[in-house]
């Protein structure tokens, strides 16, 4: 029995796991599919030494991940699958906080606010002096590296004093518990505990404020927290009947089921291009190897159409 | 007779080889410890590892003092022994002076589950029951803090010290209390001033069992402690321990051979040693206490 | 009695102070009550709790679906499976290793450092936080050895973990074997090992398999060594199955396989944004505390059934 | 023997027994008087109509075979039994000179204990220093004053021959002591607090012959200042130290009276059976 | 209390020592008996080897006593005997002495009968002789007897013989004296005729004696020195009581 | 004692011992001649320079204050010592006829245990049935024959004066008899083997006096089968069962003597004072 | 081996014990002693009084003998004794018994002593007895010494003293004879004296039984019945031996 072995990013997780699913039962079980969970870096990490088939990221794949990949003689395929949206909230008590810049989010997270800005005030001379309670993704998270790079400038810049955890739900749950926190994480998350969480509205490049939204995301207005989610298949895995079955499936079918666990589907036509980018075995990445912000959708097609 | 001998010399050969798993699983542990906090400590000098108070290795602006992961552990470690000394105790010294047979023999099982539920329905017992139950009373309380959290491990490790208190209580011998009782002793008197210094080693022994659960102890500090590594022994604030940033970091998405992948078997050197360091004052414990009768 | 009699010789004022005396006897117990039905307490609304939780989950089907996105549809049939063969590797490599470790210890090792470094080895090792060893299969396992996430490695870690326990407690069964039993067989010319299998080994039986359970069920409800060698994934079959219709009858196939088990199963759905999984977690819960507390009243069961037998 | 009993007034009562068959009769002073004594564990009647007056400031033994019940007699007397569930006096021992029932069910059994003291089969000194085990009777009734536990501790050790061996290390602990030490640590233990009886139950079945040589010699030295009663399947033992002895069979009363008549001439077959080895 | 009650004991050789030790006695007194025996007949028949071979006979019984003691001493040492297995070892030690006396005695008699039997012998001079010799030999035996049987009734009964035995002897003395007076030719062999008369009398208070030892053995009481009727009515007391509780 | 013993030539020699001052001088066959027995517990000297001959058939007993180094002493001819580690045997202890030195360095301690039983002081009968702890030995030795098992088993519980008693439940549970059965079926388990020399290290001291005298009786009996070696501190004991009777003080044998001599008239001072219990 | 040897047990009233049974037998002792003193003084001095008393004053001594035993047979049972211990006890039964016979034959003496005061007395008549009378009298108060000091050879040489008594009693009886054939008509007091001779004669052998029952005591050996020449070499030998070795 052949198994398709997919490792990597949490965030891309919940997509892949439905979408092997799905296939599974398609197939009737006669394909078997695991999905791990070791998380973006270690997910090419074990990738690139040709453990696994498929590597989910919440971001591109990195110059030294590439080298990596190189020196084992690995080459990969990268397909998008989907966008997310990175939701700040607060909790639904908070009536003072209507919107927030970046610029705030920055004053808030940056490495030198650790011990400094503690509370609402220090962050905006109009709100009031509630202690300033911050929650986030752990640090090694794809999440947080996207946040900071966003908001601070620098992927992995951040102050250090905040409540940290790999499980969003207890970030949740911090929110919802304190009526001064604030917090950030993927917008499913969000979605399911959407009556107990208040999404800010962040103001984007062109001064508007912004929630959180599958529109929003698509029409590319709310930035710079939306991010593009990719799979990365292994040429050699490529060759497999099954796993071609299994892109194809999940390039077909998966739109669905991207909104369903809560993440924003590319348009129809992104998915074409990647499934013929997929059959015509166009390796390699768009992407420089370095991180990046801001990518939207038009903006991926667009660098999609030129491999 | 002579293959009897053989068989004999042969099996010693195997059961040594045995033995020597333990010596090579600890050797193992050290090694891959010492192993990779070793380009850990290539990176970062050791002194600010010790010294250095913000522990923030996967930022950008890394800092690398445990003293933060170090402080979180001991605060938990001396809240949950709060808990769970006092209650162990008393639950032990209940079960074995006063408790009839019944009673003892049904509860004390019972009691052993408390050791044995998934520690992750405690981490949402703390975070979901115990710290809103603790705000009614601290309407200040952070919705994550280690006091709570150390409460739950102290319940949780409430069974190993009273079951193995009340292991050394029982084994201090019958005609020992026998003895207090016909001087004129009541129960209390014979428990508190016999029994228990009777079998105090076995007592500390527990306690040491004890804290080294409380130390080791993971997914409660994990999702209830807040993982934010804050040098302060105020069990109010929220903190980190060495054992939830190690797991934090193993359910992230970092890349192996990071300094921050190398960083967790540096924090788990230092668990290693803390530990060791209880475990050997509670080795001789018990040493002494076996000598006792 | 006179009044010059000492206080302490003058029944009067000791019978006033045995009143006392006695009054905090009755106080002590009623705390004692108290901690302990608090105790108690708490588990049983811990367990009710689940139960509750999970109530609208339980039934047939949870345990033969497969996870799924779907909370609904979501069951535990991988990871029950898999918890019985990592259970199973655990307990085939832990058990023997352990008992003869302890028989080693107990019986043949000479008083030397040597003896004593292992000695303090098991007693740290029984101390050692779980992540460590975690750590340690992480490093060894999964990368020295490449077994993989599979449940060669998650089982193999778990009996490292375990080995002291069962060290510790076989070592207290042996101990408990009287020394008179041991003089009685060599006195009739038996060898060391004829005496340790004829004698020691039977006679501690029932702490030896009570020992192996408080291990396994130690290790069945262990969840971050799994979390750190990086077991948490999504499974949706079951390992390759260790019968075969052809000869030889027997695979072991499925020791390579990924797996998922109980206790991961269950973090996976608590970290779930859809809350319908918060009773899939719930449910699961109950079962694998259903499952300790079978394994521990088997433990009761046979050491009462041990010590019945042999009462020294 | 005839317990021709004297009204139960205050003061020690007088018994007379019939020490010999050519009528010579002895009256003994009664410590305690035990009266139709009947003893239950549960179901099980381990003492069956005891009557034996115990004479003040004498040694009285109790012999007969394993199982006849002497350890539950003994017991009964600081009311022991009453650590265990589902037991049951029946009859009375009637302590003199203030005629207290020692198994009277209104009877504290604490406050027996507090008047009669037990010395244990194995030594079981507490694991404290000497000091503190001699002192603990006192402390447990609130003697708190140094110089006070201080004399009556010196006071206890001497009594139990006890003191020289150990007065330059009353802070050590009384486990480092030999078997015979810790015996007579017991002993002093039970002595520091002045019981009107001291039980003994098969004191030296743990000791050698010669530490057991000594604790019997300072058996013998008790009956100056206290009422001994001792259980001890060693017949030889109850011949040397006891002043009466009394021989139970199957938790009956076969035979009482002085230790040297039982020895030498005892009245009832299965008394002399036992005391010459014809038993089985 | 029958003999059976010397065995029993759950030590059988403790059995075979205090069996050994009664049959040592008994096999004395048999010899002592028949000293005494032979002793009279070589006086009576004047046959002076006879008288002879009694007096080297001694040494046999002497011998006896000598390893009975030997033995009780023995079986002191090492069986701490208590109750009736101590009173009989006590009157053991005791009955060998009076048996070795007797045993002395008697050699007296065939010493002096050996030397008798060279003078010429009145034709029925020694019939009283020959007649308390006969009752002081029933009660030797008698008295073995009663050892042997536990038999303490039976031995009050024979201790009271002794005072026939006395009367005897005054009788035997008186007369003698009136022989000497008469003819104080015969004072040499009158006076050796008192001897042997005052020796049959020692004999019947040694005999009386061994009565009073199997007493003491049965029933733990010292009657020497009482008179005997008390010890008689004591006795009787006693044996009613036994008798219902023996099992 | 004069061991002016015979040359060692194979067959049980003849060592004549002086008995009595008065030169009667009595000759007893050797089962085993210990000469200049030394035994070192590390640096501790536990036996001193010991020389006593063990006689064939007979039973002999070793007396003497507590930590004298008796145990020890039996405890080398069956070379239990080697247990332990660092102990050290010194001298010779020759088993005859076949003049085999038990505590040679070249001799394996495993076949002079199967040549030597011993029963110890607390009965130990292993949890099994009452017949396969009688069985054990001869399993050992590679016995698997059912008839032949049952067939010793049957000689080896009369023997130990235990078959009537359990005939009929040679398959319940050894665990299930009284103490002195226990000791007795510890006893048909050496028995069982047919030992040369059977040693018993207070073989008493745990039970009452009727098992005492019942497994007294046995030891006297089995003189005749087997040379008996006993360990006992009561020295009644010793006086009832022993045919000699060696006292050890510090170490050292004080006395070797017949069993009557020693108790009856010890020639050394030391020895008298301790069974008249003058010790101390 | 010193006196001080019967105490030292660790056990007090075992001490006790031994010490009151060696002190009631030297009271015994001393009472058979005066006793005879005093019987052989009525004889000699014609005082009916005095031997009227004496013969009375044997329930003394008989009364002293059964209590003796008795407490021997209590400590044989309680004490269960051994070696020099139960020797000595051993010893006193036998002893006692002996002391017992000698008051018997003093009471003898008294009461012939106060018959003869009736009787005219020859002016030195009793010189013999009162000699005899003066070395039985000494052998008996050292054998009793000798007990006392555990002295064997002192015992030993005392024994020997019996030959003197032996030699002296046969002196008397020739004398008696004499008397007796010259004078039929004091055939009567001849007698009398005879029997005195002959009673004083018998308390030499019981002192010497005495003697020998100390060096029993004191070297386990039982001497009886044997040449007191061997006996003698014996004990030189054994005390010779003894000396070096005593702690
Ligand atoms: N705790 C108990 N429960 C029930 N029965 C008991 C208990 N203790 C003793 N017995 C029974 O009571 C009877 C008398 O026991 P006890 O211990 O008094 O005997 P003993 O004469 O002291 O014997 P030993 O000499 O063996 O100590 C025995 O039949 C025993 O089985
Ligand atoms: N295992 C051991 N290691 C070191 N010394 C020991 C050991 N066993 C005994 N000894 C010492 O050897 C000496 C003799 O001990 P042993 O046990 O032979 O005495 P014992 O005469 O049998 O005494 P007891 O009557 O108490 O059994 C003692 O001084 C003891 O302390
Ligand atoms: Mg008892
Ligand atoms: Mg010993
Ligand atoms: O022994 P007696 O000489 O006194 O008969």
């Amino acid at each position: 029995q052949s198994v398709i072995k997919i490792d990597g990013s949490s965030t891309v997780f919940p997509i892949a796991e439905a979408v092997a699913e799905e296939f599974q039962i398609a197939k009737r079980g006669k394909v078997r599919v695991t999905v791990g969970i070791a998380g973006t870096g270690g997910g090419f990490k074990r990738f690139c030494r040709g453990e696994t088939d498929i590597s989910n990221a919440s971001r591109p794949i990195l110059k030294e991940e590439m080298d990596a990949c190189r020196a084992a003689g690995v080459k990969y395929l990268e397909i998008p699958v989907a966008f997310d949206a990175l939701t700040v909230v607060v909790n639904p008590a908070n009536s003072y906080v209507k919107s927030l810049t970046v610029a705030d989010l920055k004053k808030m997270w940056e490495p030198g606010a650790q011990g400094r800005i503690s509370s609402w005030k220090q962050v905006r001379g109009e709100f009031p002096g509630d202690r300033l309670m911050l929650f986030g993704p752990g640090a090694d998270s794809g999440t947080f590296d996207y946040f900071t790079e966003a908001v601070n400038g620098k992927a992995k810049a951040s102050r250090g004093d905040f409540t940290a955890s790999e499980d969003d739900n207890v970030l949740v749950q911090g929110v919802e518990n304190n009526k001064s926190a604030l917090g950030y994480f993927g917008y499913a998350y969000y979605i399911a505990h959407k009556d107990r969480l208040r999404a800010v509205p962040i103001i984007n490049s062109k001064g508007q404020a912004v929630s959180p939204s599958i529109e929003a995301v698509i029409d590319g207005s709310y930035e710079p927290l939306s991010r593009p989610l990719f799979i990365y298949v292994r040429d050699s895995a490529a060759q497999r009947a099954e796993i071609q079955d299994f892109i194809k499936f999940y390039l077909t079918d998966g739109a669905a089921l991207v909104k369903e666990v809560g993440y924003v589907p590319l348009p129809d036509q992104a998915y074409k291009l990647a499934l013929k980018h997929f059959t015509d075995k166009k390796l390699g990445t768009v992407f420089g190897g370095v991180p990046e912000v801001g990518v939207t959708i038009e903006n991926l097609l667009a660098r999609e159409g030129k491999l | 007779m002579r293959y009897r001998k053989v068989r004999d010399r042969i099996v010693e050969v195997f059961l040594l080889a045995a033995g020597l798993v333990a010596v090579f699983t600890t050797l193992a542990i050290v090694a891959i410890l010492l192993y990779e906090s070793s380009a850990f400590f290539e990176h970062v000098p050791l002194k600010d590892f010790l010294t250095d108070t913000m522990w923030t290795p996967l930022f950008a602006d890394a800092h690398y003092g445990i003293l933060p992961l170090v402080a979180g552990t001991l605060t938990t470690t001396i809240v949950a022994l709060l808990v769970a000394v006092p209650l162990g105790t008393t639950i032990a010294i209940y079960l074995s002076e006063f408790a009839p047979h019944k009673v003892r023999e049904t509860v004390k099982p019972i009691l052993e589950l408390l050791g044995a539920v998934p520690t992750v329905v405690y981490g949402y017992f703390a975070l979901t029951m115990v710290t809103p139950f603790l705000q009614i009373f601290m309407p200040d309380l952070p919705g994550f803090n280690m006091l709570s959290a150390g409460l739950v491990i102290g319940l949780m490790i409430v069974p190993y010290v009273s079951s193995v208190s009340e292991d050394a209580m029982r084994a201090v011998p019958r005609y020992m209390r026998e003895g207090s009782y016909a001087m004129g002793a009541t129960r209390l008197q014979t428990a508190l001033r016999v029994v228990v210094p009777g079998a105090f080693s076995g007592l500390a022994a527990a306690f040491i069992l004890g804290i080294s659960r409380a130390v080791g102890e993971t997914m409660v500090v994990a999702i209830a402690a807040g993982m934010q590594p804050n040098l302060t022994f105020d069990p109010r604030e929220p903190a980190a321990t060495i054992t939830a940033y190690i797991v934090q970091v193993s359910l992230g998405d970092l890349p192996h051979g990071s300094i921050g992948y190398q960083s967790i078997f540096a924090a788990g050197l230092v668990l290693m040693l803390i530990t060791l360091i209880f475990n050997v004052i509670g080795f001789s414990l018990t040493r002494r206490f076996r000598e006792a009768y | 009695m006179s009044a010059n009699v000492a206080p302490y010789r003058n029944f009067e004022a000791l019978r006033a102070g045995l009143i006392r005396r006695k009054m905090m006897d009755k106080v002590f117990v009623i705390i004692g009550l108290i901690v302990m039905l608090a105790c108690l307490a708490i588990l049983a609304i811990l367990f009710i709790d689940l139960v509750r939780d999970g109530a609208p989950r339980f039934s047939w089907d949870f345990f033969t679906n497969f996870a799924s996105r779907n909370a609904a549809r979501a069951g535990i049939l991988a990871a029950w499976v898999g918890t019985t063969l990592v259970m199973t590797v655990t307990a085939v490599c832990a058990v023997p290793v352990g008992v003869a470790a302890a028989i080693y210890l107990e019986e043949y090792a000479p008083k030397n450092w040597f003896t004593a470094v292992i000695e303090i080895n098991v007693t740290n090792l029984a101390g050692v936080p779980s992540i460590v060893y975690g750590l340690l299969a992480l490093g060894l396992f999964v990368y020295q050895f490449d077994l993989g996430q599979s449940i060669a490695a998650a089982g193999l870690t778990l009996a490292l973990l375990i080995l002291p326990i069962v060290i510790v407690a076989t070592r207290e069964a042996i101990r408990s074997v009287p020394n008179a039993i041991r003089e009685a067989a060599y006195g009739l010319g038996a060898t060391r090992w004829e005496v340790t299998k004829d004698h020691v080994l039977p006679y501690s039986t029932g702490g030896v398999l009570t020992g192996m359970i408080l291990g396994l069920s130690r290790a069945i409800g262990e969840t971050a060594p799994i979390i750190t060698i990086g077991a948490l994934s999504f499974i949706a079959f079951l390992p390759e199955s260790p019968f075969k219709g052809e000869f030889p009858f027997i695979s072991f196939a499925w020791l390579n396989d990924p797996f998922t088990v109980m206790p991961i199963q269950m973090f996976n759905w608590v970290s779930r944004p859809d809350q319908a999984f918060q009773s899939n977690a719930a449910a699961a819960g109950a079962i694998l505390l259903g499952m300790t507390l079978l394994m521990n009243g088997m433990a009761i069961w046979i050491r009462y059934r041990f010590r019945k037998k042999i009462n020294w | 023997m005839q317990n021709d009993a004297s009204s139960r007034q205050s003061g020690t009562p007088r018994i007379s027994i019939t020490v010999d068959d050519t009528r010579k009769v002895r009256t003994l002073n009664v410590k305690a008087a035990v009266d139709n004594l009947n003893f239950y564990y549960g179901q099980h009647r381990a003492l069956k109509n005891l009557t034996i007056p115990i004479a003040d400031k004498q040694v009285t033994a109790l012999i007969g075979p394993s199982g006849c019940g002497k350890s539950t007699f003994l017991r009964c007397f600081n009311r022991m039994h009453d650590l265990q569930p589902d037991t049951r006096y029946e009859g009375s021992i009637t302590l003199h000179p203030d005629n207290l029932n020692l198994v009277g069910s209104g009877v504290d059994p604490i406050e027996v204990r507090m008047r009669i003291g037990m010395v244990f089969q194995k030594p079981n000194p507490f694991p404290k220093s000497i000091f503190e085990n001699v002192a603990y009777g006192l402390r447990l009734r609130g003697v708190r004053n140094r110089a006070t536990l201080g004399e009556e501790v010196e006071k206890a050790l001497r009594g139990a021959a006890l003191w020289d061996e150990v007065k330059d290390r009353l802070q050590d602990s009384a486990l480092a002591l030999s078997g015979g030490q810790m015996q007579r640590l017991c002993i002093a233990r039970a002595l520091a607090t002045t019981p009107e009886i001291l039980l003994f139950d098969e004191p030296t079945s743990a000791l050698d012959p010669i530490a057991t040589a000594k604790i019997e010699e300072l058996i013998s030295t008790l009956r100056d200042q206290v009422t001994v009663l001792i259980v001890t399947h060693n017949m030889q033992q109850a011949a040397r130290v006891s002043d009466y002895t009394a021989f139970m069979y199957l938790g009956e009363l076969i035979e009482f009276d002085e230790a040297a008549k039982i020895f030498t001439n005892p009245s009832k077959k299965a008394t002399e059976d036992y005391i010459t080895g014809r038993y089985g | 209390m029958e003999k059976s009650d010397l065995s029993h004991h759950i030590l059988s050789r403790y059995n075979d020592d205090l069996e050994r030790v009664r049959t040592n006695v008994l096999q004395m007194g048999g010899l002592v008996e028949e000293q005494l025996k032979l002793a009279v007949e070589a006086l009576v028949e004047g046959d002076s080897r006879l008288g002879e071979q009694v007096a080297r006979g001694d040494v046999k019984v002497n011998a006896m006593e000598v390893a009975i003691d030997d033995d009780c001493s023995r079986i002191l040492a090492t069986r701490s005997p208590a109750a009736s297995d101590l009173r009989l070892i006590v009157a053991v030690i005791k009955t060998i002495t009076d048996l070795e006396r007797i045993g002395d005695e008697a050699e007296k008699i065939g010493y002096i009968g050996s030397r008798l039997a060279a003078v010429e012998r009145p034709a029925d001079r020694y019939r009283e002789l020959k007649h308390l010799g006969r009752i002081v030999g029933d009660m030797v035996h008698e008295a073995l007897d009663a050892f042997a049987r536990l038999d303490a009734e039976g031995a009050v009964a024979i201790a009271k013989k002794d005072r026939l035995v006395d009367e005897e002897y005054e009788a035997i003395q008186r007369q003698c004296i009136t022989f000497m007076m008469e003819d104080p030719r015969t004072i040499r062999r009158a006076l050796d005729v008192l001897w042997v008369a005052r020796a049959l009398e020692r004999i019947g208070d040694h005999a009386k004696n061994v009565c009073e030892y199997v007493v003491y053995m049965v029933y733990g009481k010292d009657i020497r020195h009482l008179s005997l009727e008390d010890v008689e009515k004591h006795v009787q007391s006693k044996s009613q009581k036994a008798a219902p509780e023996g099992h």
